[in-house]
């Protein structure tokens, strides 16, 4: 089983986390148009190289972010909401 | 005997069919380029050049042929959906695999013994309800029976009565059934290479040069190609495909995974799926007990297995039938899927007039590989999207006419 | 009066627990106080409590985040201190109601704990007052390196709707030692 | 025949004798020996029929791997007769036999291999009609197929699963294993090292010359605290991120290692020749474990086929053991065994250079045909090379390649905590083994930050030997076997090949090569020299199939272990189950459906409906999810999630929560009440309260606002008072609230102290009715309940279950999200547009609402009616269709008896255009038939809502 290294609990098996997919940019609703928030509801990054995630420890309910390569599942780092600068 | 038999027997040497010819050199132009060479390329080709005389055409395979999800799935063939426009589609997809050894005169032991999807709760057995109104509306044979019927139909069933995982019934499909896999890909490869469609095998399409909405040249590691038309039907990188031409595709890919026992004498006739389990048997005409379940939690582009899914499975299917506690398990695999938002595929037009899209096939291609290769290859021919494909336009996101099948889909694919 | 799951009428009651390979002592009806969010530190600071790192444990403050804290002694009066207060002094956490509390121990300890938790809880590994936040007992829970009423072993948080699940599996996980 | 003395033989106890039967037929062995060991030592070589031509096969490897091998125990199919201990009265019988082994039924099969070359099948089967493959073919192949049988009245047995951990895990404990985890071990590290077998040493309790350094490896490892040994413990497979499954017996330790060092050892491969699979034939190691491990003498009079040194090795054990030594082939030009050669000829043993191409015998080896010559024997052993056991390298990310020079496979590593040595990474001298196992100790060591020197890689001019490139033609004949799981033969190969099935992979699947029991362990090589030979190409362009876990069979038990699905009670299970509830799982809960006898259930159902329509029930409403929003952000946080406004919602009143997601789906539904400035108390559906919780987590980890939230659903339980004379009952507790009608308003909520418990009261419910909800503490919640109880005991007040109370919801018209919503339906689809804030500048799914606003409405809930006698089927019952010119455009998500109104109620989505009061619509029974009804709104009792609010 792999392991992610949750910021607060530390290094755990990745049956102790829920993902909560790719870090979406919010649109600002007021000027975004109807085809571009459609595309904001339905598109995800599916690249294949590293994603930004969101992930959630489930026993302590902490929310932060991981890169993790989306071909060879290597997690490159993990960080905390506060932490991301390199936020996209 | 069947006669054919007599054939081998009495040939002084093995007679050669020759179903697949070595890779050519490429040409420098086709009519049509179909970039994939699984079950669902394939089929397009069978019937472009069969049924629409178009045989100029050259399949473009990475690695060997049928060597993605039409390797990898397990083979469930039904149409017992609920959108109608989905039962539509895959109710003629069962049809076509009933005809489809005599169509490519290649066995691929199309094995109709039903599919029978338990309920254990009161909400699964009302959506079973929905899909069987859907279903026998639309003429499928499907229908919801009692406990008692589950039983009949599956004898050895653990009904954990009283329990948490009770089984309060379940949704009959009689013409639920599956097919040898790898078959259905060499027939139609078979057939299409027989009037003249080249496959090339290890050929990888690494990108498209466009021009005014069009695809002029498609850019393959073993040179470039023009182009009349172009499909692209490449299960587990539709999304990377789509976007060297350009075009956004709204998939993200999961490993799907699947694991296999040792062969033992037949006890298991139908395919038996658990929806809260998340788990589905089948036994294999060579005796295997082929196990499968859901998606894996989060986006992969990775064919690696876990324990963790292995366990998961095992406890299902132990729970269904306890006795299995004691059958070995041989070999665990997994695919990569497309997953579309509303577990429905991607077919038709791209925003590029001459790119096709058979994309998003999710965790449920296999079924549709005849129907979705003949209307594919109608399409193509005619350059009009077939009015059967029309609801599944990738264009349906932006208008919320999304075709639901979630809950049809999440249990046996 | 209060009900705990295995008081009698309890949702529990019916339930024994484990006493031989490993022994399970339920502490539910012990007191404790946490509090939960902005303020709940400086107010227990201002207690005079000083804060643990987060999973650790000091003074009795058990904390499970930055601004997720529960104290394990002296509860009561804590309350009714905490109550008076003014404003900003952090929220409820209602761990004395959301929560079952069981201490385990016994001669077979670590290998019942192996079975149950993910977590690599060896002296060598887990010291004494650690704390960690995972699943135990197929339940999300937190388990404590805790010496209790001189028995050394863990004390292990948990869902208190879920006290007769949790007490079976641990008999369940114990049962291949005091059988073999 | 009797076997060999002592110390041959040391897993064997002379002392016990074990009887048990095979095929009938009573046979004795040894404590300690495998059913093929005891079998083979009473001159029974035969163990079953394979699969496809039913020859008769036993034997060849004694390392459990072949399906040859297989056997049937009465609850237990594929059982590995090289490898399971036989027990005093196992009852063994072979596999894949019609009729019994000796006299196979199906041993024609073999005659007919000219009618069935590879890939037959598909080719066949299809006719004469469109249903014979699934009529008449297929039933015949699958009775055919499959090796052992299922026994369906198998018990229950225990599995167990535990977590275990270490620095270093090293799988396999032979000569490398064994000097890799004492040398690690004794510099600090903590390591636990996997064996297979019963006893430590691998190779070394087998091979020639090894006594020496076993016994000293045995005593280090035994001075080691830190170093715990397993034996009989197989190590299954690797997954990401040095996560190994290690199973001893029925329990499975789920291991994570901070290093591993795999010491796998090597699989030695069987030449290919006619008839290579008759019994007598076998691996050189397998005679070697015959010997030394049970003492059994593998045969009288022996052949010996040596392309490299352990050959000759073996021929010497042969000689010591007493075998007759008919001759050593060696196939290499100018093949000599070097010193081991001139041993066995001052023996007076003869080398013959050159090839067997040809073996004889009907169910035993009769001779075999060596460069033209036929040379009478009861033993042929092959000693011609071997492969790395690649599959947990493989798994782990290595890349098996082909090094043309030697002949072999050799393994490549990735960046990764893992490690090889010793045969598995290409050595085979003791010296070389020994040196590469303290090679990778201490890579590990300084990966560990422990004490380590730097340790260079090793040569070994045996293993230079051990392998040699045989040249592979068809035999004229056939039946020459490159996967004897599968009876596939050189030519199948090189016909698929001819098909046009040129990969690898795809002569795998047409061919089914290596997709056996064994997975390709002896078949692997051969067959990639066939396929590149056939094919024109060399193997390193060909490539090797890629290995998938796990490494061996594995039960379906041990992987599952036990069953827990988890499990939540109310603070009330034992006082529903004391007033003879019905209870039923509910998710995770277990809640009651109704009170009373079974049998009676429809009655006592309709008298709780009853009773709280003209009198006054109470129902636990214990499950629904309950949550804590607090903080000076908190109206603002419940603006965005939900769609109705909060921020200034007064403290003392509830307020309904519709919750979309960002596509405008209703996803749940529930109740705030506002108990302060900065404390919202908020329920969610019972089923929903920890998606919720999550997502409402998610959405903050962004937003960042200033606010606490807490699941609370365990912590509070509640039960709702509910009838006409409901306000009697509360009126009757003790308590500080005051519930009169001016006192305590519809939609007004406090908290306040109920017979001595502290509450959170509100005026809402579900039924339609005056109703009060009542929650508290859980550990309170005996005490309210009884409260309540005593108090309602003037009116008879009535606990209902959750049958009741769909009833009682349905005939007021509430939906139930989940049952009446689905996964697109928007709050316009609900005829809930009073629900959805418009000032508000967002909300979660608020521009998809109206993006979807903007494109018409598809469909709506409508409420429906129909007068039919309660039993009739011609009702549309749940999940009927609503057909528009026969097309289904909505469907009854609700439909139930009402025994208030007396006729069936439902609620159905509408075509769009349909959804005015009145319009008529089509509906289909479930029995086909068409039905009509007019559009009413939802409530269908009390539509003035003049009950509740008096």
């Amino acid at each position: 089983m792999k392991i992610l290294t949750c910021p607060m609990n530390g290094p755990r098996n990745i049956n102790e986390f829920q993902c909560f997919g790719p870090v979406k940019n919010d649109p600002d609703p007021a000027t975004t148009s109807d085809a571009d928030w459609a595309r904001h509801l339905f598109r995800v990054d599916n690249s294949r190289g590293v994603i930004t995630e969101w992930w959630r420890h489930v026993p302590s309910n902490y929310f932060f972010l991981a890169e993790r390569n989306a071909t060879t599942n290597e997690v490159i780092r993990t960080f905390t909401p506060q932490d991301a600068e390199a936020r996209p | 005997m069947p006669l054919r038999l007599l054939k081998y027997a009495f040939s002084r040497d093995y007679p050669v069919t020759g179903d697949i010819p070595a890779t050519p050199d490429l040409k420098s132009s086709y009519d049509v380029v179909i970039i994939g060479g699984g079950g669902h390329g394939l089929a397009c080709a069978h019937y472009l050049s069969k049924y629409h005389g178009i045989t100029n055409v050259a399949v473009l395979e990475k690695g060997y042929l049928a060597g993605g999800n039409t390797a990898r799935n397990t083979t469930t063939i039904r149409s017992n959906y609920i959108t109608k426009e989905g039962i539509a589609f895959y109710k003629e997809g069962v049809q076509l695999y009933e005809e489809m050894s005599q169509e490519l005169d290649f066995n691929v032991m199309f094995s109709q013994r039903g599919q029978l999807t338990l309920a254990h709760t009161e909400a699964t057995l009302r959506s079973f309800h929905l899909r069987a109104e859907m279903g026998k509306h639309a003429g499928t044979n499907i229908e919801v029976v009692d406990a008692q019927t589950v039983k009949d139909l599956s004898p050895h069933l653990n009904m954990d009565e009283g329990g948490p995982l009770e089984i309060m019934g379940g949704l009959w499909h009689a013409d639920g059934g599956t097919a040898r896999h790898d078959a259905v890909a060499w027939g139609y490869a078979a057939q299409a290479a027989r009037r003249g469609v080249e496959i090339h095998q290890r050929t990888e399409v690494e990108g498209f040069e466009t021009d005014q909405g069009r695809i002029t040249k498609v850019r393959t590691n073993r040179g470039d190609i023009a182009a009349g038309q172009v499909m692209i039907a490449v299960g587990g990188m539709n999304y990377d495909m789509a976007m060297r031409a350009g075009v956004e595709l709204p998939i993200r890919c999961y490993p799907l995974q699947a694991m296999v026992t040792q062969p033992l004498k037949p006890w298991l006739h139908t395919l038996v799926s658990s929806v809260s389990l998340h788990t589905y048997l089948v036994q294999s005409s060579r005796g295997e007990i082929v196990i499968g379940g859901g998606s894996d939690p989060y986006q992969l582009c990775s064919t690696r297995s876990t324990l963790d899914m292995k366990e998961h499975l095992s406890e299902g299917a132990t729970h269904l039938f306890p006795f299995l506690q004691g059958v070995r398990l041989l070999r665990q695999w997994a695919g990569i899927t497309d997953m579309t938002p509303d577990y429905s595929p991607i077919m038709g037009a791209s925003p590029l007039k001459n790119l096709w899209l058979d994309c998003g096939w999710g965790t449920w291609g296999f079924k549709a590989t005849p129907v979705a290769g003949k209307y594919m290859a109608q399409t193509i021919a005619n350059g009009r999207v077939a009015p059967i494909l029309e609801p599944f336009t990738m264009e349906r996101f932006a208008r919320f006419e999304l075709l639901n099948e979630m809950g049809a889909t999440a249990a046996s694919h | 009066m209060k009900t705990f799951p295995l008081s009698p009428g309890g949702a529990a009651e019916n339930v024994t627990l484990i006493d031989n390979v490993i022994t399970l002592t339920d502490l539910t009806p012990l007191p404790r106080f946490g509090l939960k969010g902005r303020g709940s530190g400086a107010w227990l600071q201002a207690q005079g409590r000083p804060l643990p790192q987060i999973n650790q444990i000091a003074n009795g403050v058990l904390r499970l985040g930055s601004e997720d804290l529960v104290v394990v002694e002296t509860a009561d009066d804590l309350r009714a201190a905490w109550h008076a207060a003014p404003a900003p002094k952090g929220y409820t956490a209602w761990r004395e109601e959301t929560w079952a509390w069981m201490h385990l121990s016994g001669p077979r300890l670590n290998d019942v704990l192996a079975k149950i938790c993910p977590v690599d809880l060896s002296p060598a590994a887990f010291k004494d007052n650690q704390i960690a936040q995972t699943r135990v007992g197929y339940l999300e829970a937190i388990i404590w390196r805790h010496t209790f009423d001189g028995r050394e072993g863990f004390s292990v948080f948990f869902d208190i709707a879920a006290t007769a699940f949790f007490a079976n599996a641990v008999a369940t996980a114990a049962r291949e030692f005091s059988e073999g | 025949m009797t076997r060999l003395p002592a110390p041959w033989g040391h897993r064997i106890n002379r002392d016990k004798p074990v009887s048990f039967r095979f095929e009938g037929t009573k046979f004795t062995g040894f404590e300690g020996d495998v059913i093929a060991s005891s079998l083979a030592a009473n001159d029974q070589w035969m163990l079953s029929r394979s699969f496809k031509y039913h020859r008769p096969r036993g034997l060849m490897s004694m390392a459990g791997s072949e399906a040859d091998t297989l056997v049937q125990l009465p609850s237990d199919p594929n059982v590995q007769a090289d490898r399971h201990q036989i027990s005093e009265g196992l009852l063994v019988t072979a596999q894949n036999v019609n009729g019994s082994l000796a006299n196979d039924r199906d041993a024609f099969m073999d005659k007919l291999g000219r009618f069935m070359p590879v890939g037959f099948y598909y080719r066949t089967f299809m006719g004469p009609t469109r249903n014979a493959w699934l009529k008449f073919w297929e039933p015949l192949i699958r009775k055919k197929a499959g090796l052992g049988v299922l026994d369906t009245n198998a018990t229950h047995q225990n599995y167990e699963k535990a977590n275990l951990f270490c620095d270093l895990l090293v799988v396999g404990g032979g000569a490398a294993g064994l000097t890799a985890a004492i040398e690690a071990a004794e510099a600090g590290a903590d390591v636990i090292l996997a064996e297979m077998e019963p006893e430590i040493g691998g190779a070394l309790t087998y091979r020639r010359d090894s006594s020496d350094l076993l016994h000293d490896l045995r005593n280090r490892a035994t001075a080691c605290p830190n170093l715990r040994i397993m034996t009989d413990t197989l190590v299954n497979g690797w997954y990401e991120d040095n996560w190994l499954p290690l199973i001893r017996g029925n329990k499975l330790f789920k291991t994570r290692a901070v290093e591993v060092i795999l010491a796998t050892g090597a699989i030695e491969q069987p030449a290919t020749f006619r008839n290579n699979d008759l019994p007598g034939i076998m691996l050189g190691s397998a005679a070697q474990r015959l010997m030394r491990h049970y003492a059994v003498k593998p045969g009288n009079r022996a052949v010996v086929l040596a392309a490299n040194p352990d050959g000759y090795r073996v021929a010497l054990d042969l000689l010591d053991a007493g075998v007759e030594l008919a001759t050593v082939v060696d196939p290499r030009a100018g093949g000599s065994g070097g010193d081991l050669a001139n041993a066995l000829h001052t023996k007076g043993v003869k080398t013959l250079t050159g090839d067997i191409t040809e073996a004889q015998g009907k169910k035993h080896l009769k001779s075999v045909t060596a460069d033209g010559t036929r040379i009478p024997c009861d033993l042929l052993v092959m000693s011609v090379g071997s492969v790395p056991m690649w599959q947990l390298p493989c798994q782990a990310g290595a890349k098996l390649s082909y090094d043309q020079d030697h002949a072999r496979f050799n393994l490549t590593l990735p960046d990764a905590p893992l490690h090889i040595a010793g045969s598995v990474n290409g050595l085979s001298s003791h010296d070389a083994v020994t040196t590469d196992a303290i090679r990778s100790a201490h890579q590990v060591l300084a990966q560990l930050d422990l004490p380590h020197r730097d340790i260079a890689g090793v040569e070994d001019t045996e293993a230079v030997l051990a392998n040699f490139e045989p040249t592979i033609t068809a035999h004229p004949k056939g039946k020459d076997f490159i996967d004897r799981d599968e009876d596939i033969q050189v030519k199948d190969l090189q016909n698929a090949t001819r098909e046009g099935y040129r990969e690898l992979e795809l002569i795998k699947r047409f061919t089914t090569v290596g997709m056996g029991p064994s997975q390709g362990r002896h078949s692997a090589l051969a067959a990639a020299r066939i396929v590149a030979k056939a094919t024109d190409r060399s193997i390193a362009e060909t490539g090797v199939t890629t290995a998938r876990p796990p490494f061996a069979p594995e039960t379906l038990g041990v992987l599952s272990g036990h069953h827990h699905p988890a499990e939540r009670r109310t603070a009330l299970h034992q006082e529903h189950l004391r007033l003879g509830a019905d209870m039923r799982p509910v998710g995770a809960w277990w809640r009651p459906y109704f009170y009373g006898d079974k049998t009676d259930a429809r009655c006592l159902i309709d008298e709780e409906v009853r009773a709280v329509r003209e009198n006054a029930g109470v129902l636990d409403v214990s499950t629904l999810g309950g949550l804590e929003v607090r903080g000076p952000d908190a109206g603002e946080f419940l603006n965005r999630i939900y769609t109705m406004a909060y921020k200034k919602q007064p403290v003392g009143r509830c307020r309904y929560c519709l919750m979309t997601n960002e596509m405008g789906t209703v996803i749940d539904d529930g109740v705030a009440l506002r108990l302060a400035d900065d404390l919202y108390y908020v329920t969610a559906t019972t089923g929903a309260v920890a998606r919720v919780y999550a997502d409402m987590l998610f959405w903050n980890a962004q937003w960042q606002l200033d606010v606490d939230v807490l699941n609370v659903t365990s912590a509070f339980s509640g039960f709702n008072i509910t009838g006409p004379n409901a306000r009697q009952v509360v009126e009757a507790l003790n308590s500080n609230i005051d519930f009169s009608h001016e006192g305590f308003a519809y939609l007004e909520g406090c908290e306040g102290r109920v017979a001595g418990v502290p509450v959170r009261a509100m005026r809402i419910g579900f039924t339609g009715e005056l109703s009060y909800e009542l929650h508290c503490p859980s550990s309170h919640a005996l005490t309210l309940w009884q409260a309540i109880m005593e108090a309602g005991k003037s009116v008879s007040l009535r606990p209902y279950g959750l049958e009741a109370s769909r009833i009682l919801r349905l005939e007021k018209g509430h939906i139930l999200i989940g049952q009446d919503t689905d996964a697109l339906t928007s709050p316009d689809e609900l005829g809930f547009d009073w629900a959805v804030s418009k000032s508000k500048p967002f909300f979660i799914g608020k521009r998809a609402i109206e993006m979807r606003r903007n494109k018409g409405l598809p469909r709506k809930l409508a409420g429906l009616s129909f007068d039919a006698p309660r039993d009739s089927q011609d009702v549309p019952q749940e999940s009927c269709l609503v057909l528009r010119d026969n097309v289904p455009v909505g469907h009854v998500t609700s439909s139930l008896y009402s025994p208030t109104l007396k006729k069936h109620i439902a609620l159905a989505y509408v075509h769009g255009d349909d959804s005015d009061t009145g319009t008529q619509v089509t509906l289909k029974c479930r029995n086909g038939k068409r039905v009509n009804a007019p559009v009413e709104g939802h409530a269908f009792f009390d539509p003035d809502n003049k009950r509740q609010e008096v």
